[in-house]
């Protein structure tokens, strides 16, 4: 292929595509990052937000195990919401009498 | 039951391969059983999905997989895993290959390259996430749908019983099928692993509570569902070799209305019909016992 | 060490397979197909061929498996025809929106109501829109020739599309002729093994293929489009390979013009009718009219230059279509009339097999000249 | 949103105008934000699609604004109405974008807890559209909601437009938690 | 008693399927087509419509539904989108093929891979060959309108042909917007009931359907071919039947021209974006600039006279296609080209739902003149 | 059983729907079981066909049917019967629907359409004529192909055991399923009547040897079915209810080799391969003989 | 439709079928004849032909059931075989000594 | 049939010359009536289809006659050869459309039983081919026939060519059986 031909076709001036070069096995619609999704801030869906009483909580897992998003994080020394992907479900409030929901202001 | 297997809430492995930050409802359970499938599964997993809700995890730019996922279409996640079999084995590639769908793309519209991978006894997992009804489209009638329940579709209730999937997929002679919920999650990842480790192909049905489709609260989905079990609904068990065995016995069972009034779809039912469903659990649960819970369904 | 034989359209198709060294076959029958799944099945039982034969319940799943082994970066193969090929459309769109180098043969057959059995191109027209490109062979040394070539071009990274190569039902699957077979040395040589960067299912490096875009889907669309493009230049240098190889070039890719220099009169055609059609030429030649064919080997690509070069100086221009989209016309002659901005005849025959042949091409020669859509029946 | 957006273009015939209304859908998931549309005309209506630079944009739920940025591009005689419980003037002060514009900000949750006891003022939030603009009459409005709420209990129905019939007082009569600019 | 409402698309599709008294509703749910479905069925649990509603196990076999309770003397609906009329391929010929008149609505979405929910026309034009007749709808009265006019030209004696309506996913089918919904009493009288001669299954008059043929094949195209032609003058009657009654014509059938007796420029377009484009040459004339717009509304037929009589006159024309053919070009443009042996410009815009709106009309109308493809994003 | 069943070969009978003057081949079984079937189904019957052999009964312009016929395309057998079942009742037509396709048809691509029309319980009579692979296309391996069977793509001999296509369809707790075979006419038209009674679905798996696919004389038809069955290989049985009930037991069973080695598609089973087939059909009937030939296999 | 313009379309040239007009509900491929195949001669498949001793034959009905041709008929009075459809399979030969087969000649 | 058709096309091409060779499938179905097709040149063959004005008509089952109607309209030249215990007189009586062609009546089945022990003459019937019209050399014959033939057994094999070296023989000696013009 000659260089300046792409996504043309030799002596093929049929087609105009403005702006847009062929980008060979990056036009490919694959998303290649694992985990790029934690960009998105789905806490904005939140109307609740639910927050543990890290004190009173046992460490029991439940409510990080029923998460749906994954967003409570537990380790023997804390447990907490990544309120970026909490979407307050509800779902930890409604498992636990550690976890209270008060409404997004 | 093996060493590996988990006996308790915290025996769950940490390590998540489906992050957050995806456009599932609040509260999906179906995602749940994703996420949770996925820990015992760990990183050398290949995701196989059939369209439905599940799709739209992945939205071009992001992912919220730490594995490989490919979807097609919605009827074709037996097919594909049967080629991804092969062509993983030919790249010396060593995964399980999840199946994850929906009831929809499992009963209805995938059911026949469902058959066609069970007949070759493909070693995939195949988790059917049931929300029992086309819910991505918004929860139309699908043979998965329980008799009675309202949709877009049936607004006055569906009338046929829902297909027996379980029993279908026994009658296909593949070495495991098991039933599941997310509300259950030691069991149904036990599940999990039983089926990771069996050579040949793996069902689990898993009932997935569906807030907006039923009709609850995004809050409620794990009690709608220990409440499916609880009233003795959805039966917890596994099929191996013909042999069904339950793998959770509710004591006492709690009343079927319990359940059905907690939801949305079934609010048309009056007290008969109610009292009519409490029959035909009490009766399948008396037959049950009359066996121990365990007993032959393929000869 | 190349070896000359007798064998069927069907046949060479299963040598093209066997001599790319295809991995996964998944498979499904319909006549007139399925003498190639079964020449590949027996290969493949005697150990001749190393490759996975996949029987699949219906032909969706057979170009889902496709779909899915290829995205796994194996090189795969299928066969299949006429409504074989309808169920499949769905995923035909699948496969080439993952730009996924999937080489499948059509052996075309028209479709059915009511049931035929023989050949007419409407099956293989209805993806035209598929993103696929699209061969026509005229012969059974051009079908294992194409077979072998198609993933050279597919799997190019200027084309990254998947290819369907067409044999003629009956006409070349079933019938026997002379067909060189080049030896797997020679081949092992010209094509390389498939290894891709842009789809790979392999824990190591996780991907996410085949979900929802939003406003980058025209984007995406446009690089199909521009890989189809590209596909003409790198169908031509494939081919010029090709030719230094075995001597045979097929016309350099994309259209094969016959004694078209001084013709004032031609015919478009293409598929394994194009035979028949050239000992007409030759025929009316002997005869002292000046008469030419012009005989397109890609659909898609659609080859407007070629086109354009071959019958610019043409007076008189009929398109033989061996389909007919109802409500429309001839499916060719729309593209050709399109292409070229100048009226053609378009005449449409040998729909489910009816048969042409030389006094029929004759009479097409002595009726061109009118803008209008003539039945050969 | 949806239903709001009905309402409108219910109504809206009823006054024996033409309009169009359509949400915009995205995954329509069950906790994300969604955007409806109406266009209201005299005549039939040729413009289709996506409204980008509307006259009135009506905020339901002000945190849409961290996720898309709805204000850019406003017209400069855009009215903007807000669902909030802030004041027009800490509103402005937080975005700057929209100085120039005629922005109210209104509680309508508040109405709507007090009416219904729920916090949807997707019904309440057109009394203050109304009182703002007199794009609808009320006959109509009060039409519309009978029937594009007609699954609902009418006692839900009579209260919605009681809520919305205070908002819209609570504007025409200046009331409090409007704030004109 | 007309009635005015506010009503979707996909509403105004239910509404016609109602009144024209559909007996037998196969179905899948598929987006931005459920609604249609969904209102079918609610109508038919509260009494309100009397059918039986058959929610089948894929859209394969919603159509071999179709199929079937048509050729049983019955009068069938259905409506599907994009991946689900893919999945219909196989079985759209066989329809046709047994000339059954079924009516179906697809509401366009573009196709995957990737996958998007949003409008192109790229899954209609797919169908293009398969026998059906096709219209296109600019707006949600003339989805309900097309739909009853639509069981009168299909159910035709010279036509026997299923027809497909399209109407655009999300411009119409989400979108509100007044409709005159017909009384019952009017459409039974426009309308009569379905009693078929040619498909019968009943044991009074056993007829053996859907089997082979040998050489009549091309008869029983062509007839089908004829029929496609026959139903020109159908569909123009019977517009200007219903125009009698309801006072809308949709320019008495197949296209419609918009100021294009003095234009100079002018587009050609299908479906709801005519109507943006509408206000565009609306903005534009105000302007003084001589620009028109013509409205392909039926694809199949193709109304090639139509696009000749409106169009021959203006200089320089362009066509909107939103769909691609990759490797060919604007499929719309195409045809357009071929029918009236000029050059066009041919835009490719709005694929997968991306936005057009006036100012890129507005920037096309500027960009009119030369025979290139060109993309608008 | 009921006064109205056949005792004896010559209570079938006499008219016929299906006459000769079509294509099928010499001693074609499949033919022989339309035959059969439509002879006590009678004049008020439609048939509706899956593409197979049997599509080129009627090819223009001759049909050799004397009740309607419809083929639209080999995987939508049941889709269609679903669709005509409410087309013929709006039209007032009574009259039976019959479902008659082959094994690759039902089977495989089949299936799915076939498990929709189960699930809606539509009352049809679908007969699955089984010659056990693609027959029309040239005897490819189906998922119906009986283990070691050799056909065209699979030379070496079939690797998977057939699919349990009754189990299957039992599983969608239809009203009735049966096997058959028209070397045994009688019970096979006994269940075709019983078929027409049920109200809903009935499904029956008819083996038809196939002098062509399975490499015989065409005059041997016949007795292949009765050495099929005779060596316990093709069950006959009736699943009403979840209980299977066999509806013929061979006094003794005859050497499984004495089948097999009749067929050109078993020829390259070696003394041993046959002996291990011997041992699995050995095992199987002292199952079923312990259960007393009669048993449920649905709960 | 106006006669003569049937298979056109109204100003409709664009088409030539030569000596095919439309022939409307008769030009769909239904076969309405039941039974027609009779008229189809399979009898010359037959290779050998088989007949029937009708004196010894004891009426059992076995070969007239198995016939996949239909092509046995029988009375109490008669049996015999319709050559023009009996295509020589053997089944009946097969399975009852009273009936015998020939090379066909 | 089709074996006859493939042994001709393949001997053809070791002797050097072009070749073509097809059935045509109808039905294909056992008991059935079929035809095949062999075309031969000295180079590369354009020409496709469906034969209608062979040089060389074979029949292996005089039957054929009473389905198809295979005499008509053949070329003036053609050579008919065609398997039947019939002579040529009798059967040129029987069939006056091909009185003044040249016909052939072999009875190539009775050789077949004789060498192979079964009515299968569609090898043995090339050998008459050979001795009649030379058309393909006899080891190009023979290295074609174990080509063709190779899953069945070697004596099978030797068989057919036995035989169809005796039929080639009949004729070139003018033997019993064939009767020329
Ligand atoms: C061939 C085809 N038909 C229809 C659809 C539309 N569709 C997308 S998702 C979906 C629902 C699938 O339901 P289920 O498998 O139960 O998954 P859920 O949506 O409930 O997660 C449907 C019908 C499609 N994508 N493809
Ligand atoms: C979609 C599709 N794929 C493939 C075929 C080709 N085909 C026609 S008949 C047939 C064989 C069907 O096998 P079976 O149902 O067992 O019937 P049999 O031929 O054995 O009678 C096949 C594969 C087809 N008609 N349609
Ligand atoms: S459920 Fe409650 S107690 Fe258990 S880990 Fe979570 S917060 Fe702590
Ligand atoms: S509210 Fe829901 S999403 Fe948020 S942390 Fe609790 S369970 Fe997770
Ligand atoms: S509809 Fe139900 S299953 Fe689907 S994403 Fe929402 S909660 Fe999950
Ligand atoms: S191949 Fe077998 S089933 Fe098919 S027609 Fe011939 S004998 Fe019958
Ligand atoms: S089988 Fe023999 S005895 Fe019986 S009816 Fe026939 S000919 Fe007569
Ligand atoms: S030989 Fe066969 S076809 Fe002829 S009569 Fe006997 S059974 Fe019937
Ligand atoms: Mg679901
Ligand atoms: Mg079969």
């Amino acid at each position: 292929m000659r260089a300046g031909d792409r996504g043309r076709g030799r002596g093929d001036r049929e087609m105009r595509i403005i702006n847009i070069s062929y980008d060979g096995a990056n036009g490919v619609p694959v998303i290649r990052e694992p985990a790029s999704a934690l960009k998105n801030n789905t806490g904005t869906w939140r109307v609740f937000r639910p927050t543990i009483d890290s004190d009173r909580c046992v460490r029991c897992g439940k409510c990080w195990v029923f998460c749906p998003e994954g967003a409570i994080h537990v380790s023997d020394a804390d447990i907490w919401i990544d309120y970026d992907h909490c979407k307050g479900c509800g779902i930890c409030v409604n498992g636990c009498r550690f976890i209270t929901a008060q409404r997004e202001v | 039951m093996k060493d590996s297997y988990l006996k308790k809430l915290t025996d769950i492995p940490m390590e998540d391969y489906l992050v957050g930050g995806h456009v599932a409802c609040q509260g999906c359970s179906a995602s749940l059983g994703l996420r949770l499938a996925l820990k015992v599964l760990g990183k050398d997993t290949v995701v196989i999905n059939g369209s439905g809700c599940m799709t739209l995890l992945p939205v071009y730019p992001t992912t919220p997989l730490r594995v490989p996922w490919i979807h097609l279409a919605i009827e074709n996640t037996g097919a594909a895993g049967t080629a991804l079999y092969y062509a993983l084995r030919r790249k010396n590639i060593k995964a399980n290959i999840l199946g994850y769908a929906g009831d929809g793309a499992t009963y209805d519209i995938g059911l026949q390259s469902l058959s066609g991978a069970a007949e070759k006894n493909i070693d995939m997992i195949y988790i059917c996430y049931n929300n029992q009804s086309f819910g991505n489209t918004g929860h139309q009638r699908a043979s998965s749908t329980p008799r009675a329940s309202s949709t877009s579709t049936t607004p006055g209730g569906k009338v046929e019983v829902e297909k027996d999937m379980p029993a279908i997929m026994a009658a296909h002679r593949i070495p495991y099928v098991a039933t599941a919920c997310p509300s259950y999650p030691v069991d149904f990842l036990n599940k999990v692993k039983r089926a990771a480790e069996v050579k040949g192909m793996a069902y689990i049905d898993l009932l997935v509570p569906c807030p907006v489709g039923w009709g609850f609260d995004p809050s409620e989905g794990i009690d709608i569902g220990r409440l499916a079990v609880r009233t003795g609904i959805w039966k917890l068990y596994e099929i191996v070799d013909g042999r069904v065995n339950l793998t959770y016995i509710p004591k006492k069972r709690r009343g079927v209305s319990e359940y059905l009034r907690a939801q949305g779809r079934f609010s048309h039912l009056s007290e008969e019909d109610i009292g009519a469903i409490q029959e035909e659990v009490d009766e399948a649960w008396e037959g049950l016992e009359a066996r121990g819970y365990e007993y032959e369904i393929m000869v | 060490m190349n070896t000359r034989r007798m064998i069927t359209g069907n046949g060479a198709a299963a040598w093209g397979a066997r001599l790319a060294r295809a991995e996964i076959i998944p498979n499904f029958p319909i006549t007139p197909q399925t003498a190639i799944i079964e020449e590949i099945a027996s290969w493949i039982a005697s150990g001749e061929m190393d490759a996975d034969f996949l029987p699949m319940e219906s032909e969706h799943s057979v170009q889902s498996a496709l779909a899915a082994a290829s995205s796994a970066g194996t090189r795969v193969f299928s066969a299949t025809s006429s409504q074989g090929l309808m169920l499949m459309t769905e995923m035909m769109f699948v496969t080439s929106g993952l730009r996924l180098p999937v080489i499948m043969v059509n052996v075309s057959r028209g479709l059915s109501a009511p049931i035929t059995l023989w050949s007419d191109h409407n099956d293989v027209l209805v993806q035209r829109d598929s993103g696929w490109l699209q061969i026509f062979c005229s012969n059974n040394q051009e079908v294992l020739d194409s077979v072998v070539m198609g993933y050279k071009i597919a799997e190019d990274s200027e084309v990254l599309l998947p290819m369907m190569i067409n044999l003629d039902g009956f006409t070349l699957s079933a019938t026997r002729e002379p067909v060189e077979i080049p030896s797997q040395d020679e081949i092992d040589d010209f094509l390389p093994a498939y290894n891709p960067t842009h789809t790979i299912l392999d824990p190591k490096y996780p991907m996410s293929m085949g979900g929802a875009v939003f406003d980058e889907y025209m984007y995406f669309r446009s690089q199909q489009r521009m890989a189809m493009c590209n596909s003409k230049d790198v169908i031509t240098d494939v081919c010029a390979e090709w030719e230094k190889m075995t001597g045979r070039g097929w016309a350099c890719g994309l259209v094969e013009p016959y004694c078209l220099e001084d013709s004032e009169r031609a015919l478009l055609i293409c598929g394994s009718e194009s035979a028949t059609l050239k000992y007409t030429v030759d025929k009316l030649r002997a005869d002292g009219e000046k008469v030419g064919m012009l005989r397109l080997r890609t659909m898609r690509p659609f080859p407007c230059e070629g086109i354009t070069d071959a019958l610019s100086d043409v007076e008189k221009i009929g398109v033989i279509d061996q389909d007919i989209s109802p409500g429309s016309g001839g499916i060719i002659a729309t593209e050709v009339k399109a292409c070229l901005g100048r009226s053609v005849t378009s005449f449409i025959a040998g729909l489910g097999g009816r048969r042409i042949g030389v006094e029929k091409y004759e009479k097409i020669f002595g009726r061109l000249g009118q803008d209008v859509e003539e039945w050969i029946f | 949103m949806v239903v709001t957006s009905r309402i409108l273009g219910t109504a809206t015939l009823y006054d024996g105008l033409y309009a169009q209304d359509f949400p915009l859908y995205g995954a329509a998931r069950r906790g994300a934000p969604v955007m409806a549309f109406v266009r209201i005309d005299a005549g039939p209506i040729l413009l289709r699609g996506y409204i980008a630079k509307p006259d009135i944009l009506m905020l339901l739920d002000e945190s849409i604004i961290e996720v898309k940025d709805v204000f850019s591009n406003l017209p400069a005689d855009c009215t903007i109405i807000i669902n909030t419980t802030r004041n027009t003037r800490d509103f402005k002060a937080a975005h700057p974008e929209i100085k120039y514009l005629r922005v109210f900000c209104v509680d309508g949750t508040g109405i709507a807890l007090e009416y219904l006891k729920k916090p949807i003022p997707n019904v309440v939030i057109i009394g203050f559209l109304i009182g703002i603009t007199h794009l609808i009459t009320v006959d109509a409005f009060k039409k519309a909601v009978r029937d594009e709420l007609k699954k609902y209990p009418p006692d839900l129905i009579d209260k919605n437009i009681a809520g919305a019939l205070k908002a819209c007082e609570l504007v025409t009569g200046a009331g409090a938690g409007v704030t004109a600019r």
